[in-house]
C-alpha cells in the first residue's frame, strides 16, 4: 500500500513538471499552431539563468528566500524576452508559410539554444545548491512526500487554473482564441494580432522558466541537453491531453507521469518507455484528438 | 513547359552520371561521405513519400531505416545470407512494418500522428536495446556485417560500395519521378490537400495511405541495408528519434514533394556539417542558426516543388 | 464632407495587379453599392479598406485621416467594420462568443445590448447561441458574420456579398434591416451580386471591371440603364 | 421513369438538434431536382448523408434499388455519384487542370506498381485522361485558366472548376450545393445553360440553390424542406404559389427574389 | 621534419560533449607538454580532432578522415557505439586506436590495432562481486543500469559474477539515462529491501539515484560502477552522498603516483577545471602509452608500435599500472572500493590500504 501511494506521489511530481512545461507548449501551439520544439530548451535556459543568479551572488552561503524569488523573477523575465525575440526572428516571418516551415525553424532554434547554453555555461553538469527550499518531508500512509514535491504539484495546479481563467474568461483571452482560429478575421474584430502573439510568447516561455527552475531545484542538476527531453515529454503530454487545451496539458502531464511511475514500478523498468508510449498510442486511437481535445465535426 | 521539364530530367541524369566519377576525384573519406549522402538521400526521399507527398507527419521514419539495417545485419551475421539477397527481404519487412503500424494510425491527423510515430520510434529503439530473443545484440548492436558480392566480385572497397549506393539512389530517383506522374502519386497529393474532397472523388484514403507508408518504409528499408553494409555494424543509436527529426527536417528544408529539393536538403543537413568540422564546439550552434535562416529566407524549402503544367 | 475617400488605389497579388487605380468617395450617411463581375476586384477593395492588404499605390482617407498604412485593428477602432467574403466566423467559438468579439473595440458594458439586438434581428442565431459557429449551416454563418459586424457599431459598415447563400425571405429581411440601419446614420459600402436588391438599398453605385471603375451613377439611374440590365441585372428584367 | 436515387425516411441529429427528420423523396433518371428550404433547414446535411460524409441515424438511401445507407464517400463515388461543396473545396496548391484531372481518379485503371515503373499502358492511360480533362475544361470554358492555381481565381470561376471536377468523373448523378452563390444574374443565367447542357449529356442533377432564377427555371421537380422535414413537393409553378413555401421561404416581398 | 600526427575522435558536441571535450583537452595538453620538451624523435606532435558526436555514422566518417590525414594513432572514441563503427576502419588502415570503450564486441574480431584504455567490464565485475558478496556479505543485492552498451555490459557481468559467488540478486532494473526521474524504479526496489543497490551507469544519474534513495527513505548501501567516479557525483547527491561506495581504479587524487597528481594539476591550470571524469585520464593514458611507444621504438611504423604496446609488461599509467593482452584488453589494474566522505573526498575501504 505504501509503495502504491509512493508511486502515485512519484507520478504526480514528474507529471506536475511535465504539466508546467506543457502549459507553455500548449499556449504557443494554441495560437500559432506551432510545435515549438525550442520550448524545452527555453525552459532549461531558464534554469541556467536562475542558477547563475543563485550561485553567482550567494557566495556559497545560504541563498535566502528573497534571492530565490529574485532568481525566479529574473529567469522569467529573461526567458520571456528570449521567447519574444525568438518569435520575431524565427517564427514571425513564417506566419503565412506552411506550418511545417516554422516547425523546422523551431528545431533550428532548439539546436541554437542548446548549443548556446553549452558555449556559455560549458558541457558539464551544473549542480544547484541543496538548501534552497526547506527539507521538510511528510509521511503519509507509508509514502514520503517532500516540501518541493508539494510545491511542484501546487504550482502546476495554480498556474493551470490561472491560465485557464485568463484564456477562457477574459476579453484578451477570447482575443487570443480568435487569433488562433483566423488571424485576418481577428484583425477585422479590432484585435491586434501581433500583440496577441507577443503576449503568448511572453506567457508560454515565462511559464517555461518556472518549470525549468523547478526542475533544477528539485533534481538539483542542469545540463545543456536536458531541454530536448523535457520538451519532448511536455509536447507528448500536451498532445495526450488534446493540444491547445489548457486543462488537457495538465491532465496529459500528470497521466504521463503516472504511466511512467506505474510502468517502471509494476510492469517492467526495461520496457518503461515502450509501455508509456504504447498507452499513449492506444489512447490516441480511442480518442484521436487527445483526452480533452476539440472534437468539433468539420462542417462541409 | 514540356521542353523545360525534359531539361530538368536531362540535367539530373547528367549530374547523376557525373557522380559516378566521384571516387576518382575524392579521397576515401569524402567517398564515404558521398556514400552516406546517397544512403541518407534515399531515406529522405522515402520520408518525402509519406510526409511531403501524402502530408502525413511521420516523425518516426528511422524505424523503417532501422528495420532494413537490422534485417540485413541479422540475416547476414547469423544465417550467412548474402547481402544482396537480404536487400529485398529488408525492403519487404520494412514495408510490412510500415503498413502494419500505419493501418491503425491512419485516422490520426497532423500532430497526433506525429506523436504516435515518435512513440513507435521510441518503442523500436527500446526493443533493439532490450535484445529480444538475443537477436539484436542489445545496445552494442551487431558487428561484423559482410560486404555485398556481385557476380562473384566482392564489393569491398569504399568506392565499390559507393557505386552500389549511387546506382540504387539512381533507381530510387526514377521511381520517385514516376510517382509524380502516376495516379497513386496524385492520390497522395489529393489526400494531403483535402481528404474529404478526395474521398468524394473516389480516393480510398485508407488504402492509399497504407500504400504510401509501405512504399516509404520499403525504400527506407533499402537504405537501411546499405547503411548496415557501409558501417559493417548496426546499433540502436543510429535509429533514435533525433534521426527521424533530421529526416523530417531534410524534407522541409529541401522542399516537400520536390526531388531536387530533398537531395539538396540532404546535402545541406548532412554534408555541410562535415565541411564545418573546423568550427568544433560552435558547429551545431551555427547550424541551428543556419536552419532558421534557411526557413525564414525560403519558407517553401530550398527548391520547392514546381507546379506541374497541363 | 465625404467619410471615405479612395484615391488611385492600387493593390497587387504578386505580379497580378487586382486594383489598377480605383478612386471613389462615400459621404457620411450614404449607402454605396459596388457592382462587378467575378474577379473584378470587389473583395480586394474591401480588404484593402480594412487594412488587410498592402497597397502598392494610392491613398485611403477616413474622416480626413490617412489610413492607407494603418493596421487593420486600428482601422476597426476608427469605426470601420466588415462582414467579409467567405463569412470567416470563428468556427470553434460559440455563436455568442463570435458576436461578443464583434464588439471587441467597444466598452464591455455596451455589448450585451447590441448582441441582443442581433438576436432580435436573426432569431435563428438566438436559438443557436451556444452552438459552435463552425457547425452552423452556410446561411446561418452568413447571418452571424453580418451580425458580428453590426455589434461593432461602426460608422462605416463594409458588407461583402451579405446575401450570399441566404434564403430569399432572409435576404428580404436583411435588406429591410440594412435600410433601417442606414436610416440611423450608419454609412454602408456594399458589394453585391444581387445587384437589384443592392441598388434598391443604395443611393449611388460604382461598377468595377478588372480592377478599374468603369461606371458610376446614382442608384436609380443604374437600375434603369440598359447597359446595366445587360451586364449585371440579367433576365430579371424580363 | 426509373428511380435513380431514393431517400426513404432518413433522419439525423446533432446533439439535441434533429437536423433532418423522416425525409423521403426520389430522384429519377435524367431529371433535374431542386431541393430548397430556409437556411439551416438541413439541405446540406441531406447531401452529406447521400454522399457518405454523414451516416443517417434512421431511414434508407437506395441507389438503383440497392441499399447504400452509410456507405463511405469513396464507395459512393464508385457508383457514379459526385458532388460540389457549399464552401468550395478545391485542392489549394494545384492548378485548375490538376483539380479537374483529380475528378478522373476512378477512371484510372492502372495499378500503383505500374505507375512506379511507368509502364507503357500506364503512360497511355495518362495521356487519355489528360485529353479527357482538356475536353471538359473546353466545355466549361476553363481552358484559359488551366495552369492557374485554382484558389487564386475569383469565386465564380472556382465554382465552375469544382463543377468541372465532378464532370470529369463521368457521373450518373451530380449533386450541386448552391452552384450560383456569388454569381450575378448574368452569370447565373449562363449557369442555367451549363446545367441544361450537362443534363443533355445524360447526367441526372440534384441541386440546392437559393437563387430562384436558377431553381425555378431548371428544375423538373422541386422538394421543399423546413426544419429537416418535407413541407412541399412539385413543379416550379406549384411551389411558387404554395402558401407554406411562401410563408417559410420565399417571403411576400413584391420584389426581386420572387420576381423570376 | 614533418610533425607526428595523433588523432582524437570524440564527441565534441551532443550529449557526451563534456566527456569528449575533456578527452580532446587531455590529449592536447600532453602533446603540448611533449612539444615543449622538443617533441618526439625530433618531430613535433600535431593533434587532429574529429567530432563524432558519439554517433556510428559520424564515427565511420571521422575514422576515414583521420586515416586520410595519416595519423599514427587515434585516441577515442568515448562511446562504445562510435568506437565500434570506427574500429574496422582503423584496423584495415593499420592505425592504432585506443579508447575507453569496454564492449565485448570490440574484442570480438581480434584487431591488433585495438587498445582498450579503460579496465574491461569483466575485471571490474569480478572485483565488484567479490566485494559485495565476500567482503561485505550483502544478502540481497539489487542491480540497476541504464540502456547504454557500457552500463548494460557491466551490469550483466556483475549479475553473473555475483551469482557465481553464490550471492543473491533480488532484481535487475533499468533507468532511462538523463530522465532524472528515478523514484518509480527506486520505490519498487525499496519494497524488495535490498542490502545494497549496485548501479553500473554514469555519475550524473548515479548522484541523483543516491539522492532519491535517501528521499524515499531507502536504507540500502549505494554501490556505483567506475562511471560514477566524478566530482559532480557528490555535488548532485548532496548530503546523501556520504557513505556511497564507488568501485574503480584509484581516483587521480588518491593515486600514489606523482605523475597523476601532476597531470590533474596541469589540467586544472590550463583549463580552469578538473577533468570531467576518470575517462579523461584513461584516454590520457592511451596517449601517453602511444608516445612512450614512439619514443622507445624510435619509429612511427604501426607494426613496431603495436608489437611494443602488446609486449609491455607493465605501463605506469595515470590510472594505475596496467598492460595489454593479445586482444588489446587492459589487464592488471588494481580495483579499489572507496567510500565518499561527507566533504566529497574519497576514502579507500578495500583492499585495506597498506602503508607506503
Ligand atoms: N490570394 C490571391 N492570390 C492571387 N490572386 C488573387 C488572390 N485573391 C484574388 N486574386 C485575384 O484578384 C482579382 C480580384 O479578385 P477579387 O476576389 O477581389 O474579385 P471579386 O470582384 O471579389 O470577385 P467575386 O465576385 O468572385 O467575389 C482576381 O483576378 C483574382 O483572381
Ligand atoms: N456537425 C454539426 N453539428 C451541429 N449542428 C449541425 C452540424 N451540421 C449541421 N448542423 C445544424 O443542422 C442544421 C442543418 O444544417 P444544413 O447545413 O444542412 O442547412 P442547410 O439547409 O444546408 O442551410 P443553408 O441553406 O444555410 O446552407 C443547421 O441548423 C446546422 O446548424
Ligand atoms: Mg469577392
Ligand atoms: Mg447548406
Amino acid at each position: 500500500m505504501g509503495t502504491f501511494i509512493q508511486q502515485i506521489v512519484n507520478g504526480l511530481t514528474v507529471g506536475g513538471i511535465y504539466a508546467l512545461i506543457a502549459l507553455g507548449y500548449t499556449m504557443v501551439y494554441g495560437v500559432m499552431r506551432l510545435i515549438n520544439f525550442a520550448h524545452g530548451d527555453l525552459c532549461i535556459l531558464g534554469a541556467f539563468v536562475g542558477l547563475t543568479m543563485l550561485t553567482g551572488s550567494a557566495g556559497g552561503g545560504h541563498p535566502g528566500a528573497a534571492l530565490l524569488l529574485l532568481a525566479f523573477v529574473v529567469s522569467i523575465i529573461a526567458i520571456a524576452v528570449a521567447g519574444v525575440v525568438l518569435e520575431r526572428i524565427a517564427y514571425r516571418p513564417l506566419r503565412k508559410a506552411d506550418r511545417l516551415a516554422a516547425v523546422v525553424s523551431a528545431l533550428g532554434a532548439s539546436l541554437m539554444i542548446e548549443n548556446g547554453i553549452m558555449l556559455v555555461w560549458g558541457p558539464q553538469v551544473h549542480v544547484f545548491p541543496s538548501n534552497l527550499l526547506p527539507a521538510t518531508t511528510w509521511h503519509v500512509a507509508g509514502a514520503t512526500i517532500s516540501f518541493i514535491q508539494v510545491m511542484i504539484i501546487l504550482a502546476s495546479l495554480v498556474l493551470m487554473a490561472a491560465l485557464y481563467l485568463f484564456v477562457n474568461h477574459t476579453r484578451f483571452g477570447t482575443a487570443i482564441r480568435a487569433a488562433a482560429i483566423d488571424q485576418d478575421a481577428a484583425r477585422l474584430m479590432g484585435i491586434n494580432v501581433n500583440r496577441v502573439i507577443t503576449s503568448v510568447f511572453i506567457i508560454g516561455p515565462g511559464l517555461g522558466a518556472i518549470g525549468g527552475l523547478f526542475i533544477g531545484i528539485y533534481y538539483r542538476e542542469a545540463y545543456f541537453t536536458m531541454g530536448w527531453t523535457y520538451g519532448l515529454y511536455a509536447f507528448i503530454a500536451a498532445i495526450l491531453g488534446g493540444i491547445g487545451n489548457i486543462p488537457g496539458a495538465m491532465l496529459g502531464g500528470v497521466l504521463l507521469g503516472l504511466f511512467n511511475a506505474f510502468a517502471a514500478g509494476y510492469v517492467s523498468s526495461s520496457w518503461q518507455d515502450a509501455i508509456t508510449f504504447g498507452l499513449l498510442i492506444v489512447i490516441l486511437l480511442v480518442r484521436p484528438t487527445g483526452l480533452l481535445g476539440e472534437r468539433v465535426a468539420e462542417k462541409v | 513547359m514540356r521542353g523545360f521539364k525534359l531539361d530538368g530530367l536531362k540535367l539530373g541524369a547528367l549530374l547523376w552520371a557525373a557522380g559516378l566519377a566521384l571516387p576518382f576525384a575524392l579521397d576515401s573519406s569524402w567517398v564515404s561521405i558521398a556514400a552516406f549522402f546517397a544512403i541518407y538521400a534515399i531515406t529522405a526521399l522515402s520520408e518525402d513519400v509519406i510526409l511531403g507527398r501524402a502530408g502525413m507527419f511521420d516523425m518516426g521514419h528511422a524505424v523503417y531505416f532501422g528495420i532494413g539495417a537490422y534485417v540485413t545485419a541479422i540475416l547476414n551475421t547469423t544465417l550467412n545470407v548474402p547481402i544482396l539477397l537480404t536487400l529485398p527481404l529488408a525492403m519487404l519487412l520494412a514495408a510490412a512494418a510500415g503498413a502494419l503500424l500505419s493501418a491503425p494510425l491512419i485516422r490520426l491527423r497532423g500532430d497526433y500522428l506525429l506523436v504516435a510515430t515518435i512513440g513507435f520510434n521510441a518503442i523500436f529503439v527500446l526493443a533493439m536495446q532490450n535484445n529480444p530473443g538475443g537477436i539484436t545484440g542489445g545496445s552494442d548492436g551487431i558487428t561484423g556485417i559482410g560486404v555485398p558480392s556481385l557476380f562473384g566480385l566482392q564489393l569491398e572497397s569504399q568506392s565499390a560500395m559507393f557505386w552500389l549506393d549511387w546506382v540504387l539512389l539512381g533507381l530510387v530517383l526514377l521511381v520517385m519521378r514516376n510517382l509524380d506522374a502516376c495516379e497513386f502519386g496524385r492520390a497522395l497529393r489529393y489526400l494531403k490537400q483535402d481528404e474529404l474532397a478526395a474521398s468524394t472523388l473516389g480516393v480510398d484514403a485508407r488504402k492509399v495511405k497504407t500504400l504510401a507508408f509501405a512504399l516509404g518504409a520499403a525504400l527506407a528499408g533499402l537504405a537501411g541495408t546499405l547503411f548496415a553494409v557501409q558501417l559493417s555494424t548496426v546499433s540502436p543509436s543510429s535509429f533514435v528519434f533525433t534521426e527521424s527529426v533530421t529526416l523530417f527536417a531534410i524534407v522541409i528544408v529541401g522542399g516537400q514533394g520536390s526531388i531536387p529539393g530533398v537531395l539538396l536538403g540532404t546535402a545541406l543537413m548532412f554534408v555541410v556539417p562535415q565541411i564545418f568540422r573546423g568550427l568544433a564546439e560552435y558547429r551545431y550552434f551555427v547550424f541551428g542558426i543556419a536552419m532558421i535562416a534557411v526557413m525564414v529566407l525560403r519558407p517553401q524549402g530550398l527548391l520547392p516543388r514546381r507546379r506541374s503544367a497541363a | 464632407m465625404s467619410l471615405l475617400t479612395i484615391n488611385d488605389l492600387r493593390v497587387a497579388y504578386g505580379q497580378i495587379e487586382a486594383l489598377k487605380g480605383v478612386s471613389l468617395t462615400v459621404a457620411a450617411g450614404e449607402v454605396v453599392a459596388i457592382l462587378g463581375a467575378n474577379g473584378a476586384g470587389k473583395t480586394t477593395l474591401m480588404r484593402a479598406i480594412s487594412g488587410l492588404l498592402p497597397k502598392t499605390g494610392g491613398t485611403i482617407g477616413f474622416e480626413g485621416t490617412d489610413i492607407t498604412r494603418t493596421n487593420a485593428d486600428r482601422i476597426v477602432r476608427l469605426g470601420i467594420a466588415q462582414s467579409p467574403e467567405g463569412r470567416r466566423v470563428f468556427g470553434t467559438l460559440t455563436v455568442a462568443e463570435n458576436l461578443k468579439l464583434g464588439g471587441f473595440t467597444r466598452p464591455a458594458g455596451e455589448i450585451p445590448a447590441s448582441v441582443e439586438a442581433i438576436y432580435a434581428m436573426f432569431p435563428r442565431l438566438a436559438e443557436r447561441r451556444a452552438q459552435f459557429a463552425g457547425t452552423l449551416s452556410g446561411g446561418e454563418q452568413q447571418m452571424l458574420a453580418i451580425g458580428r459586424a453590426l455589434v461593432a457599431k461602426p460608422k462605416l459598415l463594409l458588407l461583402d456579398e451579405p446575401s450570399l447563400g441566404l434564403a430569399p425571405i432572409i435576404i428580404q429581411s436583411i435588406f429591410r434591416s440594412l435600410r433601417s440601419i442606414a436610416d440611423t446614420g450608419v454609412t454602408i459600402l456594399i458589394v453585391e451580386q444581387n445587384a437589384r436588391a443592392a441598388l434598391k438599398l443604395a443611393d449611388r453605385g460604382y461598377v468595377l471591371e478588372v480592377g478599374r471603375i468603369i461606371h458610376q451613377d446614382n442608384a436609380s439611374n443604374l437600375l434603369a440603364s440598359g447597359q446595366m440590365q445587360e451586364a449585371y441585372l440579367g433576365r430579371a428584367a424580363s | 421513369m426509373t428511380a435513380l436515387l431514393e431517400l426513404d425516411g432518413i433522419g439525423i441529429s446533432f446533439g439535441g438538434l434533429r437536423a433532418v427528420d423522416d425525409l423521403s423523396f426520389t430522384v429519377n433518371q435524367g431529371q433535374i431536382v431542386g431541393l430548397i428550404g430556409p437556411n439551416g433547414a438541413g439541405k446540406t446535411t441531406v447531401f452529406n448523408m447521400i454522399t457518405g460524409v454523414y451516416k443517417p441515424a434512421s431511414g434508407t438511401i437506395r441507389w438503383q434499388g440497392n441499399d447504400i445507407t452509410g456507405a463511405k464517400p469513396a464507395r459512393i463515388a464508385t457508383l457514379g455519384l459526385r458532388r460540389t461543396f457549399q464552401t468550395i473545396r478545391l485542392f489549394a496548391d494545384m492548378s485548375v487542370f490538376e483539380n479537374v484531372r483529380a475528378g478522373c481518379h476512378l477512371a484510372a485503371r492502372q495499378h500503383w506498381w505500374q505507375g512506379l515503373l511507368a509502364l507503357p499502358a500506364q503512360r497511355r492511360e495518362e495521356a487519355e485522361l489528360a485529353a479527357r480533362t482538356h475536353d471538359i475544361l473546353r466545355r466549361l470554358d476553363l481552358e484559359g485558366v488551366a495552369d492557374t492555381p485554382a484558389t487564386s481565381l475569383p469565386y465564380g470561376v472556382q465554382r465552375r472548376v469544382e463543377l468541372a471536377r465532378t464532370l470529369a468523373g463521368q457521373p450518373r448523378l451530380i449533386i450541386l450545393d448552391e452552384p450560383a452563390a456569388g454569381l450575378n444574374d448574368a452569370e447565373s443565367a449562363a449557369l442555367n445553360d451549363t446545367i441544361f447542357m450537362i443534363r443533355d449529356t445524360g447526367v441526372t442533377i440534384l441541386l440546392v440553390e437559393h437563387d430562384m432564377n436558377v431553381v425555378m427555371q431548371v428544375s423538373d421537380h422541386i422538394v421543399v424542406i423546413n426544419f429537416g422535414r418535407k413541407i412541399a413537393e412539385g413543379n416550379a409553378t406549384a411551389i411558387r404559389t404554395n402558401p407554406a413555401v411562401i410563408e417559410a421561404y420565399l417571403g411576400r416581398d413584391d420584389d426581386e427574389a420572387t420576381a423570376a | 621534419a614533418p610533425p607526428i600526427k595523433i588523432g582524437v575522435q570524440a564527441p565534441i558536441t551532443g550529449t557526451y560533449a563534456d566527456e569528449g571535450q575533456g578527452i580532446a583537452r587531455a590529449v592536447k595538453l600532453l602533446a603540448a607538454q611533449q612539444n615543449a620538451k622538443g617533441g618526439l624523435l625530433g618531430r613535433k606532435i600535431e593533434v587532429i580532432t574529429c567530432d563524432d558526436q558519439g554517433e556510428a555514422a559520424q564515427a565511420a566518417i571521422c575514422a576515414r578522415q583521420l586515416v586520410n590525414d595519416h595519423v599514427v594513432a587515434v585516441i577515442g572514441s568515448y562511446t562504445s557505439g562510435a568506437a565500434l563503427a570506427a574500429e574496422p576502419i582503423y584496423a584495415r588502415a593499420d592505425v592504432i586506436q585506443t579508447s575507453d570503450g569496454t564492449s565485448n564486441e570490440l574484442l570480438k574480431h581480434g584487431y591488433k590495432t585495438w587498445f582498450g584504455n579503460a579496465a574491461p567490464n569483466s575485471a571490474e565485475a569480478k572485483f565488484t562481486a567479490h566485494y559485495l558478496v565476500d567482503v561485505q556479505h550483502y544478502k540481497k543485492i539489487a542491480v540497476l543500469t541504464d540502456h547504454s552498451s557500457f552500463a548494460t555490459g557491466l551490469a550483466e557481468a556483475v549479475v553473473a559474477d555475483v551469482k557465481a559467488a553464490h550471492g543473491t540478486i533480488v532484481d535487475k532494473s533499468f533507468i532511462n539515462a538523463g530522465s532524472q526521474n528515478f523514484s518509480p524504479v527506486l520505490t519498487k526496489l525499496k519494497a524488495l529491501q535490498p542490502d545494497a543497490l549496485y548501479f553500473s551507469g554514469y555519475y550524473s544519474d548515479g548522484g541523483l539515484i543516491r539522492a532519491q534513495m535517501t528521499q524515499l527513505g531507502m536504507k540500502a548501501t549505494f554501490v556505483g560502477g567506475d562511471a560514477n567516479q566524478n566530482v559532480a557525483f557528490a555535488k548532485i547527491a548532496g548530503a546523501a552522498a556520504a557513505g556511497s561506495i564507488i568501485i574503480n581504479v584509484p581516483a587521480p587524487a588518491d593515486l600514489p603516483y606523482p605523475v597523476a597528481k601532476q597531470f590533474v594539476a596541469d589540467y586544472k591550470t590550463k583549463y580552469g577545471a578538473l577533468p570531467p571524469s576518470v575517462f579523461t585520464l584513461t584516454n590520457a593514458d592511451g596517449m601517453r602509452a602511444v608516445m612512450q611507444a614512439i619514443a622507445a621504438t624510435k619509429s612511427v611504423k604501426p607494426a613496431a608500435l603495436e608489437t611494443y604496446l602488446h609486449g609491455m609488461k607493465s605501463f605506469q599509467g595515470l590510472t594505475g599500472t596496467f598492460a595489454w593482452n593479445a586482444k588489446g584488453e587492459r589487464t592488471g589494474s588494481p580495483f579499489v572500493a572507496f567510500e565518499v566522505q561527507p566533504d566529497g573526498s574519497y576514502k579507500i575501504l578495500y583492499p585495506t590500504p597498506t602503508a607506503g
